[in-house]
């Protein structure tokens, strides 16, 4: 027997990273539930594909860069990123684009930067933003949600969907999402964004039938779902608040001056924070440590900018959605955001051109 | 300032950024009294306990010691002396294993208890505030005293500041989890702590004292406030608990709100810190005269059975505490034995490790309180580290550079603004040993600095010295110029007198040879024979293996051989001189100067010497010791030259045996001339020796030498590492065996030549 | 012929403009999104390359060194305002989908930088050898990069040669696969950014294996003595 | 006409930027090339000459003329680092010809054996050994770079390379190297 070596501290907090990981996962997991309630299976299924080829590539890649990939796995940082991605598909998704994406999250985002904690971007929103750059069609086929659909499918015509692009009954996807005039329901962002272009005021976009009180049916909950788990994360200290206050507090303003200035061109404050993937955007993407920004005013500006961006790419940009963008964009400045909010170390005196 | 002093005294501190809260485990050990312990069989005393310089060592193995006297001297305002802690007898002074994390040997004295624990005579100063300041420092030096708290400080040196002192901060935050040992200081000799700050008081003349415990330290906060009752601007702050609010700067910061500035100390923002710890051992030397010899020390840990605090002896080994409080190796798993406390301190590499100055804890945690460190897994950026560091620093990026060894990036973080408190390591999920990164970075840089010092320091050292050969070489130059210059002159004074010439040629060689021979007087040549050939010896044997001078019949032939060899040298050097007319060499040509004595003289030098060389060369292994007996027999020959000259005058050529040199001194006319040309050859021949002999060595062992003849019989069959022994030895030898020779074989010598 | 033989391993592969020098990559990743827009540019290129080196190279001794550059620039203008011409003559199509990417030739560095580095200090045999086998080399990793994107963001190959051949090259198409979802990524920028990053990666793993495989044995230099010894 | 024009214009204009250049050139001319002493200031001056060159000035002199980095094992890693830094160019694996990168040594005369011929005292390229002739000679320890140049000239054979003692201060927290003692 001998005396072990090790240099201090010789104590140390119990909470591991893939602890933290697991907890984020938990907490996404109501509006998940949330989601696969209002459209389908769809989305359960392409969070296993996700997981199994994330998983896999994970695995792969780490055998190629001869490194121990059980370990690697068990901190179930991939899983994460297979969940976020799933998330954000839409629900009958065709299996091959999911595992694409997966493949791309980890295989080109995570890994070919160096693997867990090196990647410069998110990965689930850079596999997000290559599907959506490359199918953009798929990436937009939005279900309305179940209640309000032609044909509500169960899990046997959404694995049929995914896997075969038909349904037992022989529904296409497209046939999926018309309603009952022969429309197909895009999602209220979408729908929001198509309208006004065409010259429609924001009221009569709001007044079909996806929408409630011009929030989206379905999203309203979901988002509350994940604002509700965003707070858990928040109160066990998983994430620090300062991404999610100063992301949505910029939406807020942003939105809310645009709005007010032109109330008919421009969608409420309300329907922005509470439509698409908001919520989820501002407490579980923007917040991946690895890619945000590390020092405290950092991480206000980072939030700030991306809900700038948020708003910015919703209204005048080319896609509905914009979290992902806005984060991968914002992912790209963190260097220089880190670099320039540098906190004052003790004892050393504020310098000008030096912060 | 009357605000913050109002503030400080209603209990509102300031609060420093970060910090962590890891489990205090106080209880486990400040329950009971401090104890006392058993003397152990042998103290070690590390020379140097503190920041500085070490003392210098007064005693010396075997002395007797008494309790409490000097075992070394301070020489300069940075060292600190130590103290026997018992008496008993010096039995030791040597490097022993240190109280330091490398666990490196330093010089320590070993002191056997002779068990009496006699004190000296002790020399209280009670009435100090009649004493000049100095005297009461000088008390303080005297007596070791080094702050207890952790760095080891010399305080003698913090008590006399050269600037007014607005808060003297007695520090009594013990923020580290596990440490009682001020706990419990503070709570049974709070009287002595405040005597002790009196004498600091005396000494710095503050504006306030303030007296700064966790506020987890109910007891310890009584007992003061009950100590300082009648010292009103004496303040006890319960300063709220969170880790590291013990750190100098921390505290400093939680009490008054100031920074101090980078790079410089407390006392530059009008404070001066002092653990409790000292203040009790300042009054002790006050009030008791007894120097530093022994401190409180937490014994901890749930690997022991009796966690308790402890007076221990400074010298006392780790092992002899862990006895006092019943250590279980057992419930341990792996074992491991910390100095200090779980966030600051280091594990031990050893048991035999002394307690010193500034060993405060002793920590034997079992695996289920303090999990083994796991495999490090990737950073990911959470800036949890950066959340909890007290100095506001970012460790996640000073990590990065740390481990990618981008030292000047890291120290653009502030690295060494990192006061290795280690709360951030203990927040990483990652498990990464943040710390150590930061240690290893901050020594690499100072080695870097260093060696560049060093560096430049070598480029001027380089440069230096190649100026200075340049000047010695102008400087040389110069000096043939004008020795050419006079010649020129002499010449020209003399015409084309051919004798000049020679003359000064032989002048020249002259020299050479006598500056030749005060260099090589005899004895020390023959020391640096037998240096040389013990040195060729050596090589010789590394190369061993593939050369066959171990065949004595081999090397008997060989010398024989060598000898011929040299034989027939000398009979064709002789040829060669008296056939000069034809066979002289090229190269004499454009020597050959109109004086034919002398061409023929240097000519016949000249083939001697290129002839002696070549064939000892053929005559492979031919040795020093053969060449001593050929310098030899050429001083013979020179020596009996003379004579020869006188008896064979009108020698015919072939007849005598007479080295070559001798037939041109035939028809010398003068004296004096036969003298130059005598060593004008002896000169020849030392030179023609001098190149056989580097021939030889290269190619030839040592062991080919006469004495060999008799030795080396055995040689055949011992194996290869006695050979080399002994060849070294026959070598050795060898060079004596020469210069007996030299004398014993001179008649045999004179025959031969005389024949 | 050892020389014609360095300047191939270095114009295809070795010290490959696109590959390692990263020279031209505006066009590369503009153009590339077909194979035949790639071929396209990369012959173009490669043309002006021969005749920029061939005429730098003759005229090298007469030109002063302080104004090379100016000169060497209007030289490649010259050529590239040639090509320019000769395709909107002869390849109209092809000349409106490469646009821009063609007059812009003039300022693609590895015209220029070839002519610096070594058309401006070689005869001429060697300087428009030079100029053929750096020219194919970016070419070759045109072709290979649009053929890459072209496969994976449209499932066909060679489609669009007859711009560039004749009508006769339409036949020369062929169709891979037929999908309702094209993978647009690899048509659009990033594609070809990725596209690149990942040729690159694959040419540094292939020089890794060369280098194990001719790996050479060790050498010791001989150590320099500072100072001299004692005489 | 409209060509004269554009012939004309250009000209003009080739005229005035080659009169700026030609300012530009005398106006902000170099003087010296103190790339050199940089590099210099790098390398570790031990004079060892194990890159191939009489001394670290040489070598910074090559490197500045397109020599390898990786030629210098005294400097080791962190030296190759720096001059890649400096130079702009990929720090690579020291050069195994040249020696490898050991631990840090300095001479030490065994002095009993020394004969005092003074041949190292000439090989030393710092003069960190003192000694007069037939006197014994010993190494500054402080001052000796560890080139091992005075080795061969000994005639005796009495200079060993003895790697130089960590202690307690420059000790550089190699945890994983402290030899634990065993405890029964």
């Amino acid at each position: 027997m001998s005396l072990r070596i090790a240099s201090s501290p010789h104590q140390r907090s119990q909470r591991s990273t893939a602890e933290l990981m697991r907890l984020v996962c938990y907490c996404a997991l109501p509006g998940f539930a949330l989601q696969c309630w209002f459209f389908g299976w769809g989305s359960l299924l392409q969070f296993l594909i996700a997981a199994v080829v994330a998983l896999g590539t994970e695995a792969l890649i780490l055998e190629l860069r001869k490194k121990d990939f059980e370990k690697a796995l068990s901190d179930c940082s991939a899983l994460l990123t297979a969940l976020l991605l799933a998330i954000c598909l839409p629900p009958l998704t065709p299996w091959w684009i999911t595992a694409i994406g997966a493949f791309f999250a980890i295989g080109i985002a995570k890994q070919l930067y160096g693997g867990l904690g090196s990647n410069l971007f998110n990965p689930a929103m850079v596999a997000y933003v290559t599907l959506l750059v490359s199918f953009p069609v798929a990436m937009t086929s939005w279900l309305p949600p179940q209640h309000l659909a032609e044909h509500p499918y169960n899990l046997v015509d959404a694995l049929s969907v995914i896997f075969t692009g038909f349904t037992g009954e022989g529904y296409s996807l497209t046939q999926l999402r018309s309603d009952a005039d022969g429309f197909t329901m895009a999602t209220p962002l979408d729908a929001v964004k198509t309208d006004l272009s065409l010259g429609l005021t924001l009221e009569e976009a709001t007044s079909k039938g996806q929408f409630n009180n011009g929030l989206g049916i379905g999203w309203f909950w979901i988002n509350l779902a994940y604002l509700a788990g965003g707070l858990v994360l928040l109160k066990l200290r998983a994430i620090k608040w300062q991404i999610p206050v100063s992301m949505l507090g910029t939406i807020l303003l942003v939105a809310g001056i645009m709005h007010l200035s032109a109330p008919d061109l421009f969608a409420s404050p309300w329907f922005h924070l509470l439509s698409g993937g908001t919520m989820l955007g501002a407490f579980f993407i923007a917040t991946d440590p690895v890619s945000a920004s590390t020092t405290d005013r950092g991480r206000l500006l980072f939030g700030a900018g991306i809900g700038l961006l948020v708003v910015v790419i919703r209204t005048w940009g080319g896609y509905p959605d914009a979290i992902a963008f806005a984060v991968v964009l914002m992912n790209m400045a963190v260097p220089l955001i880190d670099y320039y909010t540098r906190p004052r170390t003790y004892g050393h005196q504020r310098q000008r051109g030096k912060p | 300032m009357q605000s913050l002093i109002d503030k400080i005294r209603q209990g509102r501190f300031f609060d420093f950024p970060g910090g962590v809260h890891p489990p205090g485990r106080k209880t486990l050990s400040n329950q009971d009294v401090i104890g006392k312990c058993t003397l152990p069989e042998h103290l070690y005393l590390t020379v140097k306990q503190h920041i500085g310089a070490p003392g210098q060592l007064q005693v010396k193995v075997g002395d007797e010691v008494l309790k409490g006297q000097a075992l070394t001297r301070s020489t300069n305002p940075f060292a600190l002396p130590v103290h026997a802690p018992t008496s008993g007898k010096v039995t030791a002074i040597a490097p022993h294993v240190s109280a330091h994390p490398s666990g490196l040997a330093e010089l320590s004295v070993e002191i056997t208890p002779d068990g009496r624990d006699k004190w000296i005579d002790l020399t209280p100063i009670p009435d100090y505030q009649q004493l000049p300041k100095t005297r009461i420092i000088e008390a303080i030096c005297d007596a070791g005293i080094a702050g207890m708290g952790g760095a080891g400080f010399p305080t003698h040196i913090k008590v006399s500041p050269k600037k007014d002192v607005e808060f003297l901060v007695i520090n009594g935050a013990e923020c580290e989890p596990y440490i009682t040992a001020d706990d419990r200081l503070m709570r049974e000799h709070a009287w002595q702590i405040r005597q002790g700050i009196d004498v600091l008081c005396h000494l710095l003349n503050p504006g306030h004292v303030l007296i700064a415990i966790e506020d987890n330290k109910p007891e310890a906060i009584q007992a003061m406030q009950v100590a300082c009752q009648e010292k009103p601007d004496y303040i006890i702050c319960p300063i709220p608990t969170k880790y590291p609010a013990g750190g100098e700067k921390q505290l400093i910061q939680v009490l008054t709100g100031r920074e101090v500035p980078h790079g410089r100390l407390p006392i530059d923002v009008g404070i001066i810190m002092q653990n409790v710890g000292t203040c009790f051992a300042v009054a002790d030397v006050i009030f008791t005269g007894k120097p530093l010899i022994q401190r409180v020390v937490t014994l901890t840990g749930e690997a022991m059975t009796k966690p308790c605090n402890v007076w221990a002896l400074l010298g006392t080994p780790i092992c002899h505490l862990l006895k006092h409080a019943g250590y279980e190796k057992a419930q341990q798993g792996v074992q491991r034995l910390i100095m200090g406390g779980p966030m600051m301190g280091f594990s031990l590499a050893s048991e035999q490790i002394p307690v010193v100055k500034s060993t405060n804890c002793i920590l034997a945690p079992t695996q289920q309180e303090m999990t083994l460190p796991e495999e490090e897994q990737a950073c990911i950026r959470c800036s949890a580290c950066a959340d909890a560091c007290p100095v506001n620093l970012l460790p996640q990026q000073m990590y990065w550079h740390s481990k990618a060894k981008e030292l000047d990036k890291a120290q653009d973080y502030n690295l060494f603004d990192c006061i290795e408190c280690g709360a951030c390591a203990y927040v990483c999920p990652s498990q990464i040993p943040l710390v150590h990164y930061y240690r290893v970075a901050k020594a690499q840089i100072r080695q870097q600095e260093e060696e560049k010092q060093k560096a430049d320091k070598a480029r001027d050292r380089f440069e230096a010295r190649k100026q200075r050969l340049e000047e010695e070489k102008a400087e040389r130059e110069l000096k043939h110029q004008q020795a050419a210059e006079a010649r020129r002159e002499a010449m020209h004074k003399q015409g084309d007198d051919p004798k000049s010439k020679v003359a000064a040629a032989l002048a020249r060689a002259r020299k050479q040879q006598t500056s030749d021979e005060t260099t090589a007087a005899p004895e020390t040549a023959d020391k640096v024979a037998a240096a040389i050939a013990r040195a060729k010896a050596r090589k010789a044997a590394v190369q061993q293996g593939d050369s066959a001078p171990s065949d004595t019949a081999d090397t008997a032939a060989e010398d024989k051989q060598a000898k011929v060899a040299a034989a027939v040298a000398r009979a064709k050097a002789r040829k060669a001189a008296t056939q000069q007319g034809h066979a002289a060499p090229s190269d004499t040509a454009d020597t050959a100067a109109e004086d034919k004595q002398a061409k023929v003289a240097a000519a016949v030098a000249r083939a001697k010497a290129r002839k002696a060389a070549v064939q000892q060369g053929d005559a492979a292994p031919s040795d020093t010791a053969d060449t001593a007996a050929e310098d030899k027999q050429a001083k013979e020959a020179t020596a009996s030259k003379s004579k020869t000259t006188k008896q064979v005058k009108p020698k015919d050529k072939v007849s005598t045996q007479v080295t070559a040199a001798d037939t041109p001194v035939k028809p010398a006319p003068a004296d004096d001339r036969e003298e130059q040309k005598r060593q004008r050859v002896a000169a020849a021949i030392a030179k023609a020796k001098q190149q056989k002999a580097q021939k030889d060595r290269q190619q030839a062992s040592s062991t080919a030498d006469m004495p060999a003849e008799k030795v080396a019989q055995p040689l055949v069959e011992v194996d290869e590492q006695k050979k080399q022994r002994v060849a070294a030895a026959i070598a050795k030898a060898k060079a004596r065996k020469a210069k007996l020779d030299m004398q014993s074989s001179a008649d045999n010598q004179q025959d031969k030549t005389d024949e | 012929m050892s020389e014609y033989k360095t300047l191939s391993w270095q114009g295809l592969w070795k010290n490959n403009p696109a590959l390692v020098q990263l020279l031209g990559l505006c066009p590369l990743l503009a153009v590339t999104g077909s194979f035949i827009n790639g071929l396209g540019l990369g012959l173009a290129t490669t043309a002006v390359l021969i005749g920029s080196n061939t005429t730098v190279s003759l005229v090298r001794n007469l030109v002063p060194a302080e104004i090379r550059i100016p000169i060497f620039v209007m030289v490649i203008a010259a050529f590239v305002t040639i090509i320019q011409l000769l395709m909107n003559a002869y390849t109209f199509t092809l000349y409106q989908a490469l646009g821009i990417f063609i007059p812009l030739i003039v300022t693609n560095c590895a015209i220029i930088g070839r002519a610096e580095a070594y058309a401006s200090k070689n005869p001429v045999k060697f300087a428009a050898f030079d100029g053929l086998m750096m020219g194919v080399g970016f070419t070759l990793v045109l072709v290979t990069l649009g053929g890459l994107r072209e496969i994976l963001g449209s499932g066909t190959l060679f489609s669009g040669a007859e711009f560039l051949f004749g009508d006769w090259a339409k036949q020369l198409t062929l169709t891979l696969y037929v999908t309702e979802h094209k993978f647009l990524l690899a048509i659009l920028p990033p594609g070809a950014f990725i596209g690149m990053g990942l040729l690159i990666a694959l040419k540094n793993v292939l020089d890794k294996r060369l280098e194990q495989l001719n790996k050479q044995p060790a050498k010791v230099v001989q150590r320099a003595r500072i100072t001299a010894e004692s005489s | 006409m409209s060509l004269l024009y554009a012939l004309l214009a250009i000209g003009l204009l080739a005229l005035l930027f080659g009169l700026i250049l030609g300012y530009a050139a005398v106006r902000f001319k170099v003087e010296s090339d103190p790339l050199v002493e940089q590099i210099d200031a790098i390398l570790p001056q031990t004079q060892c000459g194990q890159c191939g060159y009489p001394g670290c000035r040489p070598y910074a002199e090559a490197i500045a003329n397109g020599d390898e980095i990786n030629k210098c094992p005294p400097g080791g890693e962190s030296t190759i680092r720096q001059l890649a830094d400096l130079m702009g160019l990929e720090a690579k694996p020291l050069d195994d010809a040249h020696g490898s990168n050991d631990v840090k040594k300095v001479a030490f005369i065994r002095e009993d054996e020394c004969i005092g011929c003074t041949k190292c005292i000439q090989a030393c390229p710092v003069d960190a050994i003192v000694g007069a002739s037939k006197q014994m000679h010993t190494v500054i320890s402080e001052e000796c770079t560890g080139c091992d140049l005075c080795v061969d000239p000994c005639p005796v054979d009495c200079i060993d390379m003895v790697p130089v003692k960590v202690t307690a201060s420059s000790w550089r927290w190699q945890l994983d190297a402290i030899p634990v003692k065993t405890i029964d």
